[in-house]
This record gives C-alpha cells, structure tokens and sequence, in this order.
C-alpha cells in the first residue's frame, strides 16, 4: 500500500464518546484519554505505546525500575539472586499476591505464565529467546536458567513490553487455540491495583480499584479513559476540564504560555528522536550523502520544532542509558554543500515518519525537508502506518530515503537498544543497514557485566553506524506531561515510555 | 345595449433589449353587451398586448408604460392595484392560444374547474354546457388525457363559469385541427348570443374574423386602420391596408390560371399610398413540356409508392403501461408523374406529412416500397420556416451545401447562391446574414433557393405556407408555381386547406386516419366531393360555415 | 449578455491570477522565511505557518496548483463524454444503448467513493487524484451531449442538410454538435467548481500530493490543531479554495443566464 | 409500484455488485502486505506465513475472488486490518451515529432550502440572497465547519463542538443506537435534549451546502413554473399569490429539485467523512478517514459499500416520491 499521509490524526476535534457515570461524588476518578485504541491488552501480543500506564496498573511482573531511576527494584518478587556463571536466576517471591479472578498466585501460576509467553506464535515472545528451563522448586521461589549469560536479562524483565504475569482465569480456563489471544483482547486476569473494564470498544475503557490489592491502595477508585485521536480535542477537554491530563503530544509551541488552570512537568526518558539512512538508493553516494548531512543537522531546526524542550543527542544511545560526550559532528559547512548539489543533478528524496505519533513527527520532518530545500534538494515528506514500516526491509527501494522516528529501547540496558535497531536482523532495524562486524560486536558486548567497559563497547557500536551514515542522532526530548493543577506523584520512569504511575497518582484539592 | 369595453386614447410601450418600443398608439374601441368585435392584425401588429393590456397582465420584466383610459363595465383598468385588478377580472373570462398549457398539468379538471365558478352550479354542469361528452368522467381527467379541442371547451366552460360580462378569446382555434376549429366557433357565437356577453375576438385570419364576429377593427403596426360592421367593411374597405389583405384573399373559387394578385401595399412594407396597385401576372410556360411526352414513354411515373405502411410507438405514458403503437400509414400506394402537381389534404394525424417524409426518404417504411426514378434526391420545404435553417451557419453556407458535391471554386459557387437568392426574391446580401435575422416569410424563400440550387425533379413543401401571414402566403404560392413551371418539377403539396390545394395543383389527393380516401382533378374534386372527409373538410372551411 | 460578458470577466480573472500566483508570492514557499507562528505583519501578510514557511506564498502557490489540474480535469472529461454522447447519439443502436447504461451508472454510483478507493489503491499524488476524478467525471457530459444531438436531429434544417446530401460527419459536426456547446459550457464552468472543491477534499484526506507541497486542503488539514490559538493558518488555504470556487460558480451562472 | 421497486432495486444490486468488482481488483494491486498489516511489525516471519494461509491469499486470485464474492453474499467484508475485527461489527457501532447526523443534516438542509426558495421569491432584495446561496455553495465543506465551530462553539460557547453527548452521561444502550430517538423512547429527556445540542453544528455544517444548491434549483423552477400560461389562468380567476403558491407552483416546482436533492445526498455522503473528522464525530465517516490513512482496504471496501447502498436506497426512495408528486407517472 502506498503511503498515505495521516492528517486526520491531527484534526481539530476529537472523539469524545459516552463518559462514564459520574458516580457517588465521594468517589475519586481520572480522566485521561488516548490518541489510538488500545487493539489488544495482551502483555505478550502488542508493541504499540498506548495503554502501557494502564497495563501497568493492571499486569505486574517479577522486577521494575524505581522512579525516576533506571535502577531494578522488586515487584511480583520481594528479592532475586544470580549465579555466579550469570545463567540461574532464582526469584523469591512476595506472600499473600491475590489474581483478579480471586485465587492467591504461586510459582507454578508464574511458571504457567513464562511458558505462554514463549509461544512463537506471540509477538513479544523474543523477551525470552535466550531461557533453557524455568522450574518452580517451591510455592514462593521461580528459578529461569539460560543458556547464555545475559547480563541485559533482568532489564529485559523490568521492560514496558516485558513478562507480567497473567492469571489461570486466562491461562486455563479460557487458554483455547490461541493460548487465550482472543480472550485477552478484552479480559484480564492481572494482580494490579486496578481491574479492566471494556465500556466501548476502540472508545471508552474503565479501571476500576481492586479492593484485594497486594499493596498499598491507590488514591483513585476510577480510571476512565476515552480515545480521542486529535490531539486538537484533547487540548479543549483539558482546559474545559473534562480532562485530567495529556501524557504526551502538547504541542510544544503552545508550552510557552499555558493556561492557568494547567500544570507541566517536563522529564527526560530514554526516548531518543533517530534518522535513519537509506543507503540502497540515491543516498548511497557519499558525496550527496554528505550534504543531506549538512541540512539534517538539527542545529539548525531544534528550537523551532521543540522550542527548548530538546537538545542535540549525543550519540545513538540516551544519555539516561550511557552519559557520554557528543560521539558525532554533523557536517556543517553549508556552502561546500550547496555547491555539491549544485554539481549533481537535481535530486527528489522521500522523507518518511511513523503515524503511531504523526503529531510530534510531523514539525521535525517537514523542518529537515525545509532545511534540504534550502540546499537545492528536494524532498518528499509522508506519513506511513506502523505496519508497513515493518516491511520497508523487504524491497528498500520502493522504501523512504530516510525515516524520522521517536524510539524507545525494551529497556534501560544498552544492549535492549542495539538488538532492536542496529542488528543486522533488528525487528525495527527500519532501512535494514547490514555489517557483520557490527553484529558480532553487539554479541559480545551482550556478555559484559561491567557497566564501564559495556557502555565503551556499544559506544564503539554506535560511533560505526554513524560514520558508515546508517543511523543518525537528531534530539532528546523532554516528555511533557501537561495536567490540571492539583494532581501530584506522577512517579515518571525514563525507561516506560509516556507512563504515568496511576499506584501513586493523586488529586490534593477537593475531588470534582 | 349598453358599452362593456371603453378604450380612449390607450398608449402602451414595452422595453425589448433594454429599449422602450411602441406597441400601440392613439387605441379608441368600444365593445358592447351581447356583440362580438374581432380584432384583426398580422403578427407583431400588438393584438395581444391590447388583449394582456386589457387584464392587466403584461410581464413586469418588460417594465409597460400605459397611458390613456380603459374602462371595463365602469372599473378603470389603467395603473388599478392588484386588489382592484383581481376584482375586475371577476368579470373577465379569457381562452388563450394554447388550450393544453393553458390548464395545470398536474391537477384533473375538476378541481381546476371548480375554482373558477362561482355561481354554485356544478362543474359537470358546466362541462356539459359546452358540449363535451361524458361529462362526469371527464373531472377525473388530467389535461394531458384530453385533447386539443376538449380543453378549449374547458377553458371556454371555465371562463363562463364566472358569469363574466367580456369574455377575451386571444386565438383561440389557430392551434387546433380545422375540423375541431369550426365546431369551436359555432360554440363560441352560440354562447354570446345566450349569454349575451360582449366578446374580443383575437386573431390573424380574416376569413374566420369576417365569419364569427358583428363588428370588426383591423390593427396594423399598432395602429387601428379601420373599424366597422363586418358587412360594411368587407364589402367597401376604406384603408389601403384593409384593401390589400381583402385582395391576398384566396378562396376556392379564384382564378387558377393566373398567379393571385399581389398588392403594391406590401412592396414598400406597409407605408401605404393612395390606391395601391393591385396585380396578378400570368404563368410562365412550363419548360420541357415537350420532352416530357418522350419521357412519360420511357418511364412514365416520377414517384411510385406502393402498399407503403409505417408505425410509431408514443412515449410509455406510464412507467408499466405496455408501449402504445400508433399506425401512420396503412397500405397507401402513391404515384406521380413527371412535371405533376399533387396537393395531398387532410385533417391533423391523417397521415400527409408522414407519407411525405417516406417519399422525400427521410424514414423508411415498415412494408412497401418507395420508388424514385430520377437519380438526384427529392427537396423539402418545411412549415417552421425559422427551423429550417441552422442558426449556427450563414444561411448562404446552408444553401451552398448542394453545390459541395459538383467541383465548383469559391467564387463560382459564390455566383451561383447570388444568382439563386435573387431568383426567389432575396437581396444578395442576405447571403452572410443568420436565419434570426430573416422574418418568416424571407426564411421559407431561402428554404426555396435552397431546395432548387441544384434543380430537383421533385419538390416536396409541408405545409410550406400555413405559418405565415396571409399575403406573405399568397406570394409565396405564387412563387412556388412560377418556379415549379419554370424549372419543370414535379411538387408534391401537403396542406389542409383545400383552397390553397385547389389552386396549386392540378390533382388532388384527401386522406384520412392513414388512408388515402378520395383522388382526382382539382376542379372536379371540389365541386363534386364522393368521400365524407372531403365533404367535411370542404365545410370546415371559414367562407363555407353555417354560423 | 452582460452577464455573460462578466462570466468571461471572472474565468479570465481567475486564471491569470493562478497562472501569476507563483509571481506574486514574495518568498519561496517550500523555504522556511522566519520563526514560526508568527503573527501576520507588513512583511509577512499571512504571518508564518507551523514551519516557519510565509503563508502568503504557499496560499498563492497553492492556488495555482488547485486551478490548473481542475482545468485538465475538465476538459480531459468534457473530451471524452462529448465525443462518446455524440458518438453514441449518431451511432445509435446498440452502441447509444451500452454508452448510455454506462454513463446512467456512473451517475447512480457515487463516484466520489469509486475516485477515493481509486486513489487509495493506487496511491495518492495530485496527478492520480486529476486521473480518478475525470474517470468518474465524463459521464455528465455524455449525457448532456447525447440528449442535446438527439433533441436536435428532429429539428426540420438536420433533416433539410440531409436531403442536400450532406453526409454524416459533416452534418454532426456543422449542424448537431453546436446544439450542445451552449450547455455544455455552463455545464464545465459550474463544474469547475465542483472540482476545485473535489481536489481539496482529496487533498485534506492526504490522498493529494505529499507535504511540503503547498496544496490548500492538505495546509488546511494539517495546520487544523492551530485553529484555537492561530485561527488563519487553517483558514486562509481553506478561504482560498472558496474564493476559487466562488469565482467560478459565479461566471457559470452568469453564462447560464446568458444563454437563457 | 412493486415492478418498478423491483426494476430500482435490480439496478443497485447490479451497481453494487460492478463497485464491489472495482475495489477489488484494486485491492489486488495495493503493494502492501494484509498478512504483514495484520499481525504486526515485529512478528517474526513464520507468524506471517500463518496468517497468509489463514487469509488465503496465496490461492489463485480467481478463488480468492470467489470466495470473496460468497463471504460478501453472506454479509461478511472481512476483517479491518487496523481494529482487527470484522468489519460488519465496526459498521453496526458506527453506523447509528452517521445515520443520526445524516438524517438531522438532511432535514435541516430541506427546511433551510424551502425557506430560503420562499424568501427568495417574495424579497426585492433576490440578488444579494442569491449571490449568498452561491457562495454557500462554493464553500469547501472543511472552511464551514472551521468558521461555525470557531464562532458558535469556541468565541461564543453555544453548541458544544465535540461528540455526541457530554462526557458524564451515560448513553442509553436503546434499540436504534439515534441517541435523540432512544433517549425520548427510554424518556431521558435531558440525553435527548444534550443529544440534540451536540447535533447542531455537525448538523448545520453538512445542511449548509445542500440547502444552498436545493435552495437555488428550487428558486429557479419556481420563476419558471410562474411564466407558465396555466400561471395566468390561475390569476385570472383570482387566485391570491398565497393560494397560486400552494395550489399551481409548489407542486410542478418540486420534481426538478427532488433530483437534486439526490445529488446532494451523495454529496453529503462524501461531505460528511470530513464533518465527523473535524466535530469528533464517532461515526462510519470518521472510521473510513482512518482507513483511507492506515490504507485498510477491507474497511474501505466495507464502508464504501454501505454508502453506496445508502445512497442508492435514498435517491430510489427520491424517485417514488417524484412519481407521486406528478400524476401524470401513473406509478400504481
């Protein structure tokens, strides 16, 4: 399917479907929306970005992150060791966990759930590629051998897309042909705080407090979340109040001055904004290679695209995942460039961004195709679904030229980074770049424990990318949650995309 | 008895093209009680602006300017409110030209009929008053299901329905059969008489004029020439206008053998002088009579059509109703000799024009053939004179056509369409004029030159003379027979009337409902009629009618 | 004729302003000129768009690039349907009785589906969408060419040429074919319209040409989310498409009187 | 009636059946890949190869064809690759509110149209009402929602500009899915009441340019029946203008705009994907925008079809109408 531009997306008025009752006014409830519907609320099934803050809050599994850190902490399990080869994890787990369906969780619901995720069948089923066995010796304690050291293993366990359990109302009383896909479209069976409740699907869903929550009861008694795919309503219903809050998507320009009623809080998370190079076309000469080079530089169009809420990313990895000093100068003598293009013939380049995000996306590449104009070179600038920027690889010439795109890694590890876009064979290795060397340097630092020595491997990683011009670093933006005054403990975790901690939410003034 | 129209001093101007004409000047007329005035004028002479001026209904697009005083049963009309206006016409009923536009087509007659009365007498009453046949399924019907004829009665009835003390008959036979016409006339003297109504009777042809009404007032140019009793009149015209029109009268019994006398009167458009000149030229001889004998031996018919049948399916009246055929022409067989005259006569629908086309091989027939001995092709004169000329193309263009055939240069062929035009009567310079800027009378001379540019043995005219005026209609006959004998062609004429038949050829053939019903020499034909058609058509005839 | 004189007026008008449009622009509307969101100035009269691109330049870029494909749509259209209505009208037969059942379907589908599925298949671009729309476009101008030379071979001077031996291509061209021009002209100019509104509401789905290009409704679309806080920037592209159709709506009625 | 019912209702089945060929040969050379869309970027490929047996797009494409044909038969459009479930589900919640607004627009159209034919007839100053009727009709349909839903909605806060009732009510899970109707059936007059006020701009915006073009046609047949002779009879015999209007005009006015009433109800058809964009309106308009961007076919295919079986189904209806107005169509 050619690509089609999805500008309705940042249309001006929004979906806002049947709310939810308004309820005993006692009660506490949040309203937050989504730009798309969640297809599916399947933990091992969908790499899409909405719902990760309600799956969250719904499914838990064994380790997270603390906030605001990238530092593992216990979840399901109250503590872990790791054998000294770095294959046997064994995990102790924590008492009295209740499912939602009501029975008490035990290490064979956990050894049940670890082995539906590793159906090949399943999406997310690559978390677990590396495990040998798993075995539960007792009722508290999860064991996982590999069969190589992964050192990136429990980052992996702490990832937004990562293993949470799901209960046996899933796993066996509905499992069917599909190991419960269908089922778990619309159903859950998590241990969270909160349960799900389907209002109207691909409109309106609900989370509703579960009352045996192993943990400390969360603030709000409801969730309702409606999806409102233009960021133009969600604006309004913000500042009408009949919304809490917008996660991510404000536009930046309109950050400089907000309304009163509202609040902001910007962070840094591990999202980095990429530019990926297709040198199988037009771009695989050097020389005009050079000269996209000099335009892409965002030097040149940062502030008016982020208006300070971004700065030039240093390398291919977030400074979050490795601080490092800038590992990469573009080009910037932009006279030699202009010359250059001026000796070539004229010159039309396909400029590409993803629609799961076309509202932040949209700006930064029309700003890259403004900057090429300028240099006599022409460019293109389309939307594409996220589905067929999945099969670029398969015919990379009818593929973009380059491809601007906002990533995020699995997780906090370096190594969560490079298996997923610089490998040769990288589900999202977008224009399917390909250098052995590169591949067998990313297998060996996948063993390195040391975080020095690690963090120099991937850096040598990314510095060969960016010289052979395969990926390029354009910028680290903020996230930034815009919200109604009065909400507090939003708990960001840079390492969960767009995530808010709904556990530790909560509303000072008076409830509404 | 005593005056229900009074006209002083009426002058009426309207704007055409952004520029005010005057349509009538210095209009001083009179219409009394139970008395019929006919107002007499040719087309563009502004008889029916007087009729619409008189109701108050001239189009506001028009923007009229109206002096001068009319008074209608002692209500002033001129510059009357629309109240005064609406109550003045309850006293006024009108029948227009065309009787099936004149009623809503959506709407049966009863209902429309019903508005009209207001005496409370019931509609069937009505319809049954003036004569139509079952009265009472009628009120069902749409305008669409009646005919011409009916729906005149219609709105006759309609107009008598009001008890009104005028009624206003702006034309109102010229659109129907000449059957239906006569019987429509008798109905209207019968109902002034009864009725004793004063009546305005509107029209172009003085024969029906000189029949119907008491008294008669002839307009030309928007000016009243003559007004009188119709005897007086008829008998010793004052106005050289009047005696010109007199004079382009043809009946049945003029001269044959000589062209009809044409009058100085029209030469000079309608100045007017003294005693206009009025004379009649011989005919021409006719050329090749003598090779005609050695022709007749080789092949003696011109035109043969034998057993010839042709069928038409109307339009499907409603979305289910089986398609209705209708049968033009059944088994008719048709000769004619070379250098013969045929006039073909009959009522509306008889079936004349159809058999013309065939001949002319415009459409084919369904059964029988049509046989045409001469190697060119037959030409037509048609009855829309405007219609026949394209008005995209010069009309030197159109009557060139012909000649793109032969090998003949520009100029040449320049020289030829000249040479033509003047032969029938029109200026050279007409040549690169447009068909809007030629009257009707100029279009159907152009139609002729056309037709005979590249002399055929057959001309074929239908009803080449009813839409004109009537001395434009003499001329043209004349011309037509000065031609036809010069140029030694055959003519087929299609008309219905039988004195314009009589005096243009030299056989006459009648038809009726598809059939050909009676045949023979002009003369014998209408002094001695066998067939009943012809009898009726004979009657039907304005000079003929027992009124 | 006033009215058609004013009509002409109009049409001339317009297309010497879209033709001009890239003249007049002060700047070059891919580039960017200043910061964005720039409020309109003396220097900049529309102000600046998203990018920081002068909006005055794209509107009137944009302007010619709705005009001219509305143009070729058109007469690609008004080509085809008169010469298969006339072709079909002359033909008869079962030739008239296929081009008419087509042409009565095209009419009954709604066409602007078939032209949307059309554009989605084959990809979107400003020359696929000229291409899809004067697909479903032709089959008004059959009709009307075809019902206007049928009513006018009855009329008496077709059957007169006839007789005087001109033959059919001629008789079609010279005497039945002008019978259509007068509607058929009142019928591409209210058309024109139709189609500069058809274009923008392919091109505000994202099936016209791909951004950066200065097309009205895709400016239009994309810049909706500014409409609360910079209410021109959505507005002027779409205010510009009215000003084109508008102009065009007018000279069609003006020449329908004309013709009156 | 019923032969010419069944002649309509032959024809549309014919047309639908010609649109469904049409999409489908273009949905045959789309270069993208339903099986990839379906499950997904990062699927690895034998994932893929499942999928593409299981939608049985490596048969013969005659097959395909055919069994596509059997599943369209049985009302089955397959499955939208964007919300991964079968497309009659999404078009039976969808439906209901484009059917609503569509129906609300429609009526505001007519009533708006006669209004302004009348108005038109009876001012002196036509001119200016007729120069607004054209500009009416030469707005893109985007400029007029902007300009009502930036005055009525943003500056003055009359309508509210977004939705199809106000977040904290709950809808009435009624019968029709017509918020309005079910509201009055479940008597929750105050959903109905804010049913209705979320209605009004959408609902204006798609009236606005049908009014506009029915407004004009109406206008201009009525000055033509007015030149008609029966006109002048009906004067003559003293008709007020009131009574001419009703009786003689209104009725052999009518046909000529109950056909463009047709054309503009496809014209709505198209107008109202954009008018749901912009109004947030969740309606079978709004999902197919989403699918001509996500390029889903099966969605598009789907939503056209029923589209195009709407409008046949209205412009059938608009015939049998113009029938009974004019008697002279024996219909029955």
């Amino acid at each position: 399917m050619r690509p089609i531009r999805h500008l309705l997306l940042r249309g001006l008025l929004a979906v806002a479907l049947p709310g939810m009752v308004s309820g005993a006014p006692a009660e506490n409830v949040l309203h937050i929306a989504y730009l798309q519907d969640v297809s599916t609320f399947d933990p091992d099934n969908s790499f899409l970005l909405y719902g990760l803050d309600a799956m969250r809050v719904i499914y838990q599994g064994l380790v997270e992150y603390r906030p605001g850190t990238t530092d593992l902490t216990g979840w399901l399990a109250e503590s872990w060791d790791v054998s000294a080869d770095g294959l046997t994890y064994s995990f102790r787990l924590r008492p009295g966990i209740r499912f939602h369906d009501g029975r008490p969780m035990h290490a064979a619901d956990v050894l049940a759930y670890f082995r539906r995720r590793r159906h090949p069948g399943l999406t997310l089923a690559y978390f677990l590629d590396d495990v040998a066995a798993m075995e539960a010796p007792d009722e508290r304690t999860f064991v996982i051998r590999l069969a190589v050291p992964q050192p990136a293993f429990l980052d992996r366990l702490a990832s937004a897309w990562g293993p949470k359990v799901i209960g046996p109302e899933a796993l066996v009383d509905h499992l069917g042909k599909d190991q419960a896909q269908s089922w778990l479209n619309e159903h859950e069976d998590g241990t969270g705080p909160y349960r799900l409740r389907v209002v109207s699907r691909g409109q309106a869903y609900e989370l509703v407090r579960f009352p045996d929550y192993w943990g400390p009861p969360p603030f709000f008694d409801r969730i309702e979340i409606e999806v409102i795919p233009q960021m133009a309503q969600q604006l309004l219903r913000l500042k009408q109040g009949t919304l809490d809050l917008i996660q991510h998507g404000y536009p930046f320009e309109g950050l400089r001055q907000l309304p009163p009623t509202l609040r902001m809080l910007a962070y840094d998370d591990l999202g980095l904004e990429l530019c990926f190079v297709n040198r199988t076309r037009r771009l695989g000469d050097p020389t005009l290679l050079r000269a996209v080079l000099t335009a892409i530089n965002p030097a040149g169009w940062l502030g008016d695209a982020y208006f300070g809420y971004a700065v030039p990313a240093t390398s291919l990895y977030p400074r979050a995942m490795i601080a490092a000093p800038p590992q990469w100068v573009f080009p910037s003598d932009v006279r030699a460039a202009r010359a250059m293009v001026a000796a070539q013939p004229p010159v039309t380049l396909e400029i590409g961004y993803p629609d799961e995000d076309a509202a932040g996306q949209q700006i930064p590449a029309e700003l890259i195709a403004a900057q090429l104009e300028s240099l006599g070179i022409h460019a293109n600038v389309r939307v594409y679904p996220i589905d067929l920027a999945g099969v670029f690889v398969n015919d990379l010439k009818e593929a973009p030229d380059l491809w601007i795109s906002h990533n995020y890694p699995d997780a906090a590890h370096p190594a969560t980074q490079a298996e997923i876009f610089f490998a040769g064979n990288a589900p999202l290795n977008y224009l399917g770049y390909r250098n052995p060397s590169v591949d067998e340097a990313i297998a060996s630092a996948a063993l390195i424990t040391t975080r020095a020595e690690r963090d120099e491997r991937y850096l040598a990683i990314a510095r060969r990318l960016m010289a052979d011009g395969a990926i390029l670093p354009l910028a680290e933006v903020k996230n930034v949650i815009v919200y109604r005054a009065g909400l507090s403990g939003f708990n960001p975790r840079p390492a969960l995309p767009e995530v808010v901690d709904f556990e530790t939410l909560r509303r000072d003034a008076p409830a509404r | 008895m005593r005056p229900i129209v009074e006209i002083t001093a009426l002058n009426v101007s309207l704007h055409r093209a952004g520029r005010a004409v005057a349509v009538l000047q210095d209009i001083d007329l009179t219409v009394r009680a139970g008395e019929i005035l006919a107002l007499l004028g040719e087309s563009g002479s502004g008889k029916s602006t007087l009729a619409l001026t008189l109701l108050g209904l001239l189009p506001d697009a028009s923007r009229p300017l109206i002096s001068g005083s009319i008074r209608i049963a002692g209500a002033e009309v001129v510059n009357a409110g629309p109240a005064e206006l609406r109550a003045l016409r309850a006293g006024i009923g009108v029948v227009f030209q065309d009787p099936v536009g004149s009623l809503n087509p959506t709407m049966n007659i009863g209902r429309q009929l019903g508005e009209a009365i207001t005496d409370g007498r019931s509609p069937e009453y009505w319809l049954d008053r003036v004569g139509l046949s079952r009265p009472r399924e009628r009120l069902r019907c749409l305008p669409h299901q009646l005919s011409g004829g009916q729906c005149q009665r219609v709105m006759i009835a309609m107009a008598m329905a009001r008890r009104p003390v005028l009624i206003i008959a702006d034309e109102p036979t010229t659109a129907l059969d000449v059957f239906v016409q006569a019987r429509i006339l008798q109905l209207l003297r019968q109902i002034a008489c009864e009725e004793g109504v004063a009546m305005l009777f509107v029209t172009h042809d003085l024969g029906v004029a000189g029949v119907l009404a008491d008294r008669l007032a002839l307009l030309h140019a928007g000016r009243l020439v003559e007004v009188g009793e119709v005897k007086d009149v008829l008998r010793a015209p004052a106005h050289p206008y009047t005696l010109s029109l007199l004079a382009a009268r043809f009946g049945l019994g003029v001269d044959r053998q000589r062209q009809l006398p044409v009058s100085e009167f029209w030469s000079n458009n309608g100045s007017g002088g003294a005693r206009p000149l009025v004379s009649s030229q011989p005919w021409p001889a006719i050329r090749g009579a003598d090779q005609r004998e050695k022709r007749e031996r080789a092949a003696p018919w011109l035109l043969v059509m034998t057993e010839v049948c042709k069928r038409f399916v109307l339009p499907r009246r409603s979305l289910f109703a089986a398609p209705v055929t209708v049968k033009a022409l059944e088994r008719v067989s048709l000769r004619v000799a070379d250098g013969e005259a045929v006039a073909i006569v009959g009522g509306s629908g008889s079936g004349k024009s159809t058999l013309l086309r065939l001949a002319a091989g415009l459409d084919q027939p369904e059964e029988g053939c049509v046989l045409y001995s001469a190697p060119d092709r037959p030409q037509m004169v048609f009855q829309d004179a405007i219609g026949s000329f394209s008005p995209w193309l010069s009309i030197g263009e159109q009557i060139a056509e012909p000649l793109r055939l032969l090998a003949l240069s520009g100029s040449e062929r320049r020289r030829r369409v000249a040479q033509t035009l003047a032969r029938v009567g029109l200026e050279a310079a007409l040549c690169d004029a447009r068909v809007n800027r030629l009257s009707g009378g100029q279009c159907q001379r152009a139609a002729l030159a056309r037709a005979i540019i590249v002399p055929p043995r057959l001309l074929l005219c239908d009803e080449a003379v009813s839409a004109v005026d009537l001395h434009v209609a003499a001329a043209l006959l004349n011309l037509i027979g000065v031609l036809r004998r010069e140029l030694g062609m055959a003519l087929i004429f299609v008309t219905h009337d039988l004195a314009a038949a009589r005096f243009v050829a030299e056989r006459i053939i009648v038809m009726e409902a598809g059939h050909i019903v009676e045949c023979g020499p002009s003369e014998a034909l209408i002094e001695h009629p066998t067939h009943a058609a012809t009898r009726r058509l004979l009657d039907s005839m304005p000079d003929r009618l027992a009124l | 004729m006033i009215a058609g004189r004013v009509a002409c007026i109009a049409l001339g008008a317009m297309t010497v302003l879209a033709a001009l449009g890239p003249l007049l622009a002060p700047a070059n509307p891919l580039l960017r000129v200043d910061v964005p969101y720039l409020e309109p100035s003396l220097q900049h009269w529309l102000g600046t768009d998203e990018i920081g691109r002068d909006l005055l330049s794209r509107v009137l870029y944009g302007m010619t690039r709705a005009w001219f494909p509305s143009l070729v749509i058109i007469f690609f259209s008004a080509a085809i349907g008169t010469a298969l209505g006339a072709l079909g009208a002359a033909a008869g037969g079962w030739v008239d009785l296929v081009l008419d059942r087509l042409s009565e379907l095209f009419t009954v589908i709604p066409s602007t589906f078939v032209a949307l599925a059309t554009v989605a298949a084959i990809g979107s671009g400003t020359w696929h969408a000229v291409l899809a729309i004067s697909l479903v476009w032709w089959p008004w101008y059959a009709r009307i060419t075809r019902s206007e030379v049928r009513n006018v071979a009855a009329r008496p001077f077709v059957s007169a040429a006839r007789l005087a031996g001109v033959r059919p291509p001629r008789l079609l061209t010279r005497y039945q074919l002008p019978a259509a021009f007068p509607s058929l002209l009142v019928a591409a100019t209210l058309d024109m319209a139709n189609v500069i509104l058809m274009l923008s509401f392919f091109s505000f789905l994202g099936l016209g040409a791909p951004a950066p290009a200065p097309e009205l409704g895709a400016m239009a679309a994309r810049s909706m989310v500014s409409l609360t806080t910079h209410w021109w920037i959505p507005l002027a592209p779409a205010f510009a498409i009215f000003v084109l159709a508008f102009a065009t709506n007018l000279a069609g009625d003006g020449l329908r009187t004309a013709f009156e | 009636m019923i032969g010419y019912l069944v002649a309509r209702l032959v024809g549309a089945l014919a047309v639908l059946a010609g649109m469904s060929l049409i999409v489908f040969t273009l949905q045959q050379i789309i270069p993208a890949d339903p099986a990839r869309a379906a499950v997904g970027p990062t699927a690895p490929l034998t994932t893929v190869q499942l999928k593409r047996a299981e939608l049985g797009l490596d048969q013969p494409m005659l097959e395909q064809f055919g069994r596509y044909v059997q599943r369209l038969s049985r009302g089955e459009l397959g499955t939208s690759t964007r919300t991964h479930r079968p497309v009659t589900q999404d078009l039976r919640q969808f439906l209901p509110a484009t059917l609503e607004l569509m129906s609300f627009g429609f009526l505001f159209g007519v009533a708006l149209a006669v209004a302004s034919a009348l108005f038109h007839l009876s001012s002196r100053i036509a001119l200016l009402l007729r120069t607004l009727l054209v500009a009416l009709g030469s707005a893109p349909i985007f400029l007029i929602g902007q300009v009502l839903a930036l005055l009525l909605w943003y500056r003055l806060d009359w309508f509210p500009g977004g939705g199809r009732l106000d977040a904290q009510l709950i809808p009435p899970d009624g019968p029709t899915g017509f918020l309005v109707v079910d509201g009055l059936l479940r008597g929750r007059l105050r959903i109905c009441a804010d049913a209705l006020h979320h209605l009004a701009l959408p609902a204006l915006t798609l009236a606005l340019p049908l009014s506009a073009a029915v407004g004009r046609t109406l206008a201009s047949s009525i000055k033509g029946v007015l030149q008609q002779t029966y006109i002048r009879t009906a004067r003559i015999k003293g008709l007020t203008d009131g009574e001419l209007l009703r009786r003689h005009v209104l009725r052999n006015a009518a046909p000529a705009s109950l056909a463009m009433l047709g054309v503009q109800f496809s014209i709505m058809c198209t107008n109202v994907m954009i008018v749901e964009s912009l109004f947030g309106w969740p309606g079978l308009g709004f999902y197919l925008v989403q699918s001509y961007a996500t390029s889903d076919l099966p969605a598009i295919l789907g939503v056209s079809m029923t589209f195009a079986a709407l409008y046949l189904s209205v412009s059938v209806l608009l015939d049998l109408l113009q029938a009974l107005l004019d008697p002279r169509v024996r219909v029955l």
